[in-house]
């Protein structure tokens, strides 16, 4: 039951961030997922991303659909509002609310079923327009709370729990987000919490739409033996292509890689994200390279994990959109209003 | 026939994506600058170009504007459409029409005076280039028509310049063609007509306006700064002149940059969840869409009801069902706005009759919006919303200042003990709300799942239904609070007539008819849902109601006997639902019909009565 | 207290995913199998594991399977939910615990008698595994009731070998883990209870079978081919039962491919679309859904009705609005979905009371969609659909064809001089149609924009409101071939009760509980709209009618105010809308409440009651 | 006003089709478009091509959203059902149709804001399923019928009538089908019939689904200087890729060709695609590379055009549902009811 906390004790000992808060301060209520759920990994790994950035609780707006994986807002940031939305429709919310107020910093959170079936078109047009968000999508490959239909995840061959295989192929939201002209594209892995984390930084603090699909085992349905999506198949099949280090504009960027390994690519805020290529030659801001080397090993079976790709000087919505750099909600009724004696300058061209 | 002056109208058939707006906008233009009441009908086709559209105007010097079936006049420039313009001509009236070709002889008629004009040959004759003969044909007629009527040389002469001004030759062209029309009526017809113009001084202090315009203004003076939508006819010209007027009234200074977000959304689906999540955040935020919208937003505006997140709906309503006839107007959505969505819901609707109260509703869909904490619906429809309406000039109280309803404050969460979302502390029914961002005290999780007083997840019935309870009491309780049903009584009335939207001009001049034909009749018109005590009284005081409204099945009917509790039988059905703007003919002649009177008139072939209830 | 035999009902609360599931099915089968009829009511979480749920079974020799609140016993299983668990025991009853662990003190209840038994300590000692211990308590506990109700064990036997024949070291342990309890509470508690169970023989040519299950059958048997859905509670078991039967039902011989096409689409509105493609084509397709896919869908079901395409759309109601409370009971679409989309609609609805008419209707919808040409609902809902009731047997009669309904053969369209779809040839309001590919003649062009009669593009006022009066007629005779209510009329009764769906059972225990006060009530079960004429028939005959059904605003009451001219207020709403299955007692204290007497018995604390309308 | 039918006079000298059929019997009603649309091109193109492949009008299934495009079934074909059903979801009804009745000619038109805005979610998921059916997209970068707005697949940079310009990446319909696993993928140009023609029949005859892309100018609204979707931006920048000649399965495939200067592909039914290259070593049937080859093209400014790539093989959603190969609707009642004896027997497991 979500609405039971954990108690908060304050254990002197814990580390505190920025804002002298504790990991504690960015945890939620307990969840309702199953015991093992990937899903769960991921809120932890939530937890420690923002916990480390230093965020507000009360600046971060929780977004979601429906699911399992639309669960789990409840489960970080107490502190934070959050918006359960309906199936789907999560994109479209985190839109309108982006829109009137720039300044809060958006995490969006759905699952496969959540945004590549019903939600698939949102999706597309929140990549699009480069709404500026974190969106996640906790992949498993099926629709976990309605017990374990397969999603437009599910890999070609990919076996159901009671037997059957899956014969349409994948929708791969990485590689369809590079072909929209996604700005920030990334995949992890709830079980690789280390390279998952410095993602989700380096996604809440680039400006734009920062896509991250993180496989999430559904334990309950889908992590059986013949399921593509299921622990041991990921642990064995996922390889990292670039490994991305987080560095907050706070801090100094300490050269602590040998010359010439590593790319540095700096974000708006200044904070700097480092990649160590592991795969030769990988370019992860070569959106081109990027795909067809994606598309080449998704072939080979392999589930290329990492930040995947960025360009972090594209336009934002809100600069498309052109809108005022202070948020909206923030403009007083007198910034709005033109009043009455516009009002009738106006009229005279009505007559 | 004796001189009917300032009291007749007329009709013009072209072809749409010829240009003839400009012309027809002339004459209305130069009749209203002349003082005297006029209105417009426009009635296209659902196309780009091509295909067979009419304007139809109306000049009364009573003030009279709602649509009437009679035709003094008719300008036939359309031949597709000859045969049936010239039968639409009433008896005893003209037909103008393009002689630079022979009209087929089985269209005469010996009852209306045929008036040729060679438009065409003139037109050829004095400029060059198709596309510039095309549009100065219409000029021409408009030329023409002003001759026929008598109206002022010098107002068409001002209004071509007010349009032309800069462009020194298409001004040249079309005075031009205006007198090659004009001379050419002077001289060889005796002009002016029995039906013709003087000036008055009726429409001062007036402005010719459509709804979605006004409603538009209503937007930005009600402070509005995000609209989500997706284009639909008829209400993409209120998201148009929304984003027109923004761009000027909306700028800042040192930027340049827009206090607005203007976000076209992939579908209505998206666009309503737009409006919800800027809502959420604080943010006055709307959406306008038709029907087929409103149906695509039927989950969304659920999830707005009982999460309780404003948001504003505009719903400029076409002839449906489906896809139906998207250039027609008709008052289909009643009842689905009413009760939109699975599940109990009810929903806040506000109906304007023309396109002040466009503005007006407008600004009063925000304030209720927010302070009821949930969707409200603005039911225009194609007629107000498209069409140029004569209204008095709009005034903005300066010292207005948005109802937020209760939104808590920074200050007033820091000396909270604890912040409860969904809890009745007033016993008004409505729930403080907090903004995300404004404080960690206001933070708690909306969601369109079952929930408690305290917005916490439940499953529990007693804790659920608490909060449903509270929700039908909260949407009851804005009867008293939507726009006051407008009510006219007339001393030892035997019957009342109940009526809403566009429908009102027509039975204003409807009552005063039916009073000549010895029947007097109170008329209250509804402007808000639910309905304000007032309604009820109302039908309590009348034995014989009727009930005017533009569909088939007589929903606004439908929902007075739900929420009243009078028997639906009751209330019986008036009204017409085939698209076009009702007349007070169509009103009339079905109450005495209804009474066992005999009408005034035969009644209009194309406007179906209503199947009764 | 005396002996209650084959009249109580007890209560298991457990946590789900812990497999308590097939014990609950052991004793609630172990009960039918001794002739004793037996109903459950599964009230379950809207997550997948380790949240509180709850079995409720009721034994009842007169065949009374409502649910009922009074729970003579309750096993315990939950520690979370211990304290409310302890307080449902009815006054006397007992309370089955897991004394492995002291129960704390504040729960003990001196009018209760507490039952311990070790369950985790006696299964911890005669089995190995955690995951085999958890599931084999259930089966443990499944044993002490067994013994407190004196069950058969032979019989039980029977149900554990016919589970787990195969699987020999599942079987044993399920053997031994029945044991343990049973043997345990012969030896520590004097069985049976005064509340146990005798042999009877009232089940003998019935079934246990859900309403899903039963639903899905009857698209087999109708012959449906395809069906489009997607995933959601508590409609998704109806196509997982039509799938899995059509792998055996309708596999081809030859090939071992399928006669069908089960499409799970990517959302609602695809489903839903998909269905109406096919049927289009000539197929019988149909899609199951809930509340929120029924919003979704409303834009497509305008099309439906407006271009005439037959389509089945069953809704599983659950708990609105919005998201609502997916695994708990409601009749809340009632309303939306009679008038679903935009414009001037109206649905035919058919309402089965038990999985008997779910399967029946089933049959009855695809005859009715396809001879009116139009979409129909089912509207099931949680309750009726997801648990096991007791229903005769079902039959089939070899000799049932589809009624196609008018679709025009090669043959006829070859004798045609011109097709023409939407005329009402035979004045019965429905025009014939045709299929695709059949022949070059029947070739039409589909559309959801303005028609006239003969399928083609419209903006004509007239030559559309002939097609919509037609529409309005052809619904409204569909009153006469939707099921008849079920009408039970007592003589000298004094007031009318009209109900619906699920409340059925509910109903008929309250009128015979009634009689028992004195109150003789004749009963009236609406199982389609529109409505028979018998519905009018019966609330004029009637000057109380009480109105029984699961919502909050009486939405059958709005239907049957509306539909059939009675006054909103003449029908007094009466029922809950909390989420869980009716019982008599709610209904018979709201009535004798109404009717100013007594109640029986206070009422039960979560079933709040309806807010008048 | 789609029902007024042209006069069909004979004119014996007309060619006929295998049936005995002239052209004029593939014709529809008449045209309600503006003069000069690029859709009516389409249309004529779509009139030869059926006209020339002899289909039996009546045995083609005219499918449309809601726009200008969306009304041109009505002018083709007047003796096929056609269906013009709702904004954006005639995908959904294409594929119920299909899984009923495999046997019909599904020939879908749609528009750039029909299929890419509010139907983008339903066209991804027809691609996934590789429903049987000619999909064709009048791509004209604005919605027409509700007077011009900018659709998805607006250029960036592209000028509106009235002067703004699109700021949002343009949604490629021929990207995302690769990327999405779509069969068969090409892209037209209105103003190109001969083009035209052979890739529509090919599509016909390909099992699955075949999007073309036709860039169709939008003269009323969008076919101005400064518009990247007009005559004369199409024509300075359309480039074919491949051509793509289709002989049916009727004829012999007549050695018309410089050996190796032509790949052969052939279709299901045994008809054959001939492709003659025009950029040096590209190859249709490479799906990786035709994405890589078309991403640089399109930075390049350029529209590549021609049957860009095609996989005969793949399975189309009759294959991968298991259906019978018997259309369903063609099955008897008999066929399709168990009978009581068999309800009698399920029920004993319900006891
Ligand atoms: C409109 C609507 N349709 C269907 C559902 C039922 N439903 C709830 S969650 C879900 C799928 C969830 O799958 P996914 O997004 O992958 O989340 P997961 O549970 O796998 O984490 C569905 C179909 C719903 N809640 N609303
Ligand atoms: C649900 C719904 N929303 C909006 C509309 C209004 N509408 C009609 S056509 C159209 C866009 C058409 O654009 P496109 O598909 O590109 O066709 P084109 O006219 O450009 O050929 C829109 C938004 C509608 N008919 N239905
Ligand atoms: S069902 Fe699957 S996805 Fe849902 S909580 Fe359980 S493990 Fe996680
Ligand atoms: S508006 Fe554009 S798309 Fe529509 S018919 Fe005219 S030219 Fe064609
Ligand atoms: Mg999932
Ligand atoms: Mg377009």
């Amino acid at each position: 039951m979500t609405y039971i906390a954990k108690p908060k004790v304050r254990h002197p000992k814990l580390p505190v961030n920025i804002l002298g808060l504790t990991a504690r301060d960015y945890e939620g209520a307990m969840s309702t997922l199953c015991a093992g759920c990937g899903h769960d990994s991921v809120t932890a790994a939530i937890v420690q991303a923002v916990f480390e950035l230093g965020i507000e609780p009360h600046r971060i707006a929780k977004l979601s659909g429906i699911g399992c994986s639309s669960k789990t807002p409840a489960y970080f940031v107490q502190q934070a509002h959050g918006f359960n939305s309906v199936h789907g429709r999560m994109p479209a919310i985190a839109t309108g609310a982006s829109a009137a107020n720039r300044d809060l910093v958006y995490l969006g959170v759905s699952g496969d079923g959540d945004s590549l079936s019903i939600g698939l078109g949102q999706l597309c047009h929140a990549i699009r327009r480069n709404v500026n968000m974190l969106y996640l999508i906790e992949n498993n490959g099926v629709y976990g709370l309605t017990k374990g239909q397969f999603s437009a995840s599910a890999d070609v061959g990919s076996k159901a729990k009671r037997g059957e295989e899956n014969v349409q192929p994948p929708i791969d939201p990485v590689l369809l987000a590079l072909t929209l002209g996604a700005t920030f594209v990334a995949r992890g892995f709830s079980g690789d919490k280390a390279q998952l984390v410095p993602i989700l930084k380096a996604g809440m603090q680039h400006r734009g739409l920062a896509l991250v699909d993180i496989i999430s085992p559904c334990v309950t349905f889908n992590d059986h033996e013949g399921s593509t999506k299921s622990y041991l198949h990921t642990r064995e099949h996922a390889q990292p292509v670039v490994i991305a280090d987080f560095v907050p504009h706070a801090r100094e960027i300490t050269a602590e890689y040998a010359p010439g390994s590593v790319r540095a690519v700096t974000l708006h805020d200044g904070s700097v994200v480092n990649f160590r290529k592991v795969a030769e030659d990988y370019d992860p801001t070569d959106r081109d390279g990027a795909h067809a080397y994606l598309m080449e090993r998704q072939r080979a079976g392999e589930v290329a994990t990492g930040l995947l790709y960025i360009d972090p000087a594209a336009a934002d919505m809100n600069a498309t959109l052109g809108s005022v750099h202070r948020p909206l909600v923030d403009l007083s009724f007198t910034d709005l209003c033109p009043g009455d004696a516009a009002l009738q300058a106006l009229q005279d061209t009505y007559r | 026939m004796r001189d009917r002056v300032n009291d007749f109208a007329f009709k013009i058939a072209t072809v749409n994506g010829t240009g003839s707006a400009s012309a027809n906008d002339l004459i209305r233009k130069g009749i209203f600058r002349m003082g005297i009441p006029v209105s417009g009908k426009n009635l296209f086709p659902s196309n780009i170009q091509g295909l067979p559209t009419w304007y139809e105007i109306r000049v009364n010097r009573d003030g009279h504007t709602a649509r009437t079936p009679d035709f003094d006049v008719v300008v036939a420039m359309n031949p597709a459409t000859y045969a049936r313009d010239v039968a639409e001509v009433r008896r005893g009236g003209w037909l103008v029409h393009d002689s630079t070709w022979p009209l087929a002889r089985e269209l005469a008629r010996d009852d209306v005076t045929f008036l040729g004009v060679p438009l065409a040959r003139m037109c050829g004759e004095h400029f060059a280039g198709s596309r510039e003969r095309i549009l100065l044909k219409n000029i021409a007629y408009a030329g023409v028509l002003s001759a026929l009527f008598d109206m002022e040389l010098p107002v068409l002469d001002a209004l071509l310049e007010e349009t032309y001004g800069r462009k020194k030759g298409l001004l040249d062209s079309n005075r031009q063609a205006l007198r090659l029309g004009r001379d050419y009526a002077q001289q060889n017809f005796d002009c002016p007509l029995p039906v013709r113009m003087e000036r008055m001084d009726a429409t001062a202090d007036h402005i010719l306006i459509d709804g979605n315009t006004a409603a538009a203004l209503g937007c930005v003076y009600a402070g509005a700064t995000v609209a989500a939508w997706y284009p639909i006819t008829p209400s993409t010209s209120l998201v148009d002149a929304f984003t027109k007027f923004t761009k000027k009234m909306r700028k800042d200074p040192e930027t340049g940059l827009g206090r607005v977000a203007v976000v076209q959304a992939e579908d209505e689906l998206a666009a309503v969840g737009m409006v919800i999540g800027a809502s959420w955040v604080g943010a006055r935020a709307f959406t306008a869409t038709a029907g087929p919208g409103i149906s695509l937003m039927s989950e969304f505006i659920g999830l707005g009801y009982y999460a309780e997140i404003p948001a504003v709906i505009f719903d400029v309503q076409r002839t449906g069902p489906s896809t139906g006839m998207p250039t027609r107007t008709q008052q289909g959505d009643l009842l689905m706005c009413a009760y939109a969505s699975h599940g109990d819901t009810k929903h806040i609707l506000l109906i304007p009759g023309d396109p002040a109260e466009c503005f007006e509703f407008a600004v009063a869909a925000f304030d209720l919006a927010e302070r009821f904490q949930t969707p409200v619906f603005v039911l225009s429809d194609l007629d107000i919303g498209m069409n140029d309406w004569m209204i008095p000039r709009l005034r903005w109280d300066d010292s207005y200042r948005p109802d937020r309803g209760k939104v808590l404050t920074a200050e007033q969460l820091e000396g909270m003990a604890k912040f409860s979302r969904y809890t009745d502390a007033d016993g008004d029914g409505i729930a403080a709300r907090t903004v995300p961002g404004v404080h960690p005290k206001g933070a708690f999780f909306t969601r369109g799942s079952g929930h408690n007083k305290n917005g916490a997840y439940t499953e529990d019935a007693a804790e659920y239904a608490e909060v449903m309870v509270r929700l039908a009491r909260k949407i009851d309780s804005a009867a008293a609070h939507v726009p006051a049903p407008e009510v006219r009584m007339i001393p030892g009335a035997s019957v009342g007539i109940v009526s809403v939207g566009g429908c009102h001009r027509a039975v204003l001049e409807a009552v005063e008819r039916l009073a000549a034909r010895g029947v007097a009749a109170d008329y209250l018109r509804v402007r808000g849902f639910p309905f304000a005590p007032a309604v009820a009284e109302f039908l309590a005081a009348h034995d014989r109601v009727f009930v005017v409204e533009q569909n088939r099945d007589g929903q606004l009917g439908h929902l007075i006997s739900l929420e009243t509790g009078v028997p639906r039988r009751a209330l019986e059905p008036i009204g017409t639902f085939g698209g076009m703007p009702l007349s007070a003919r169509d009103v009339v002649d079905q109450v005495l019909a209804a009474l066992g009177i005999a009408a005034e008139t035969e009644t209009v072939i194309d406007q179906p009565e209503m199947v009764p209830a």
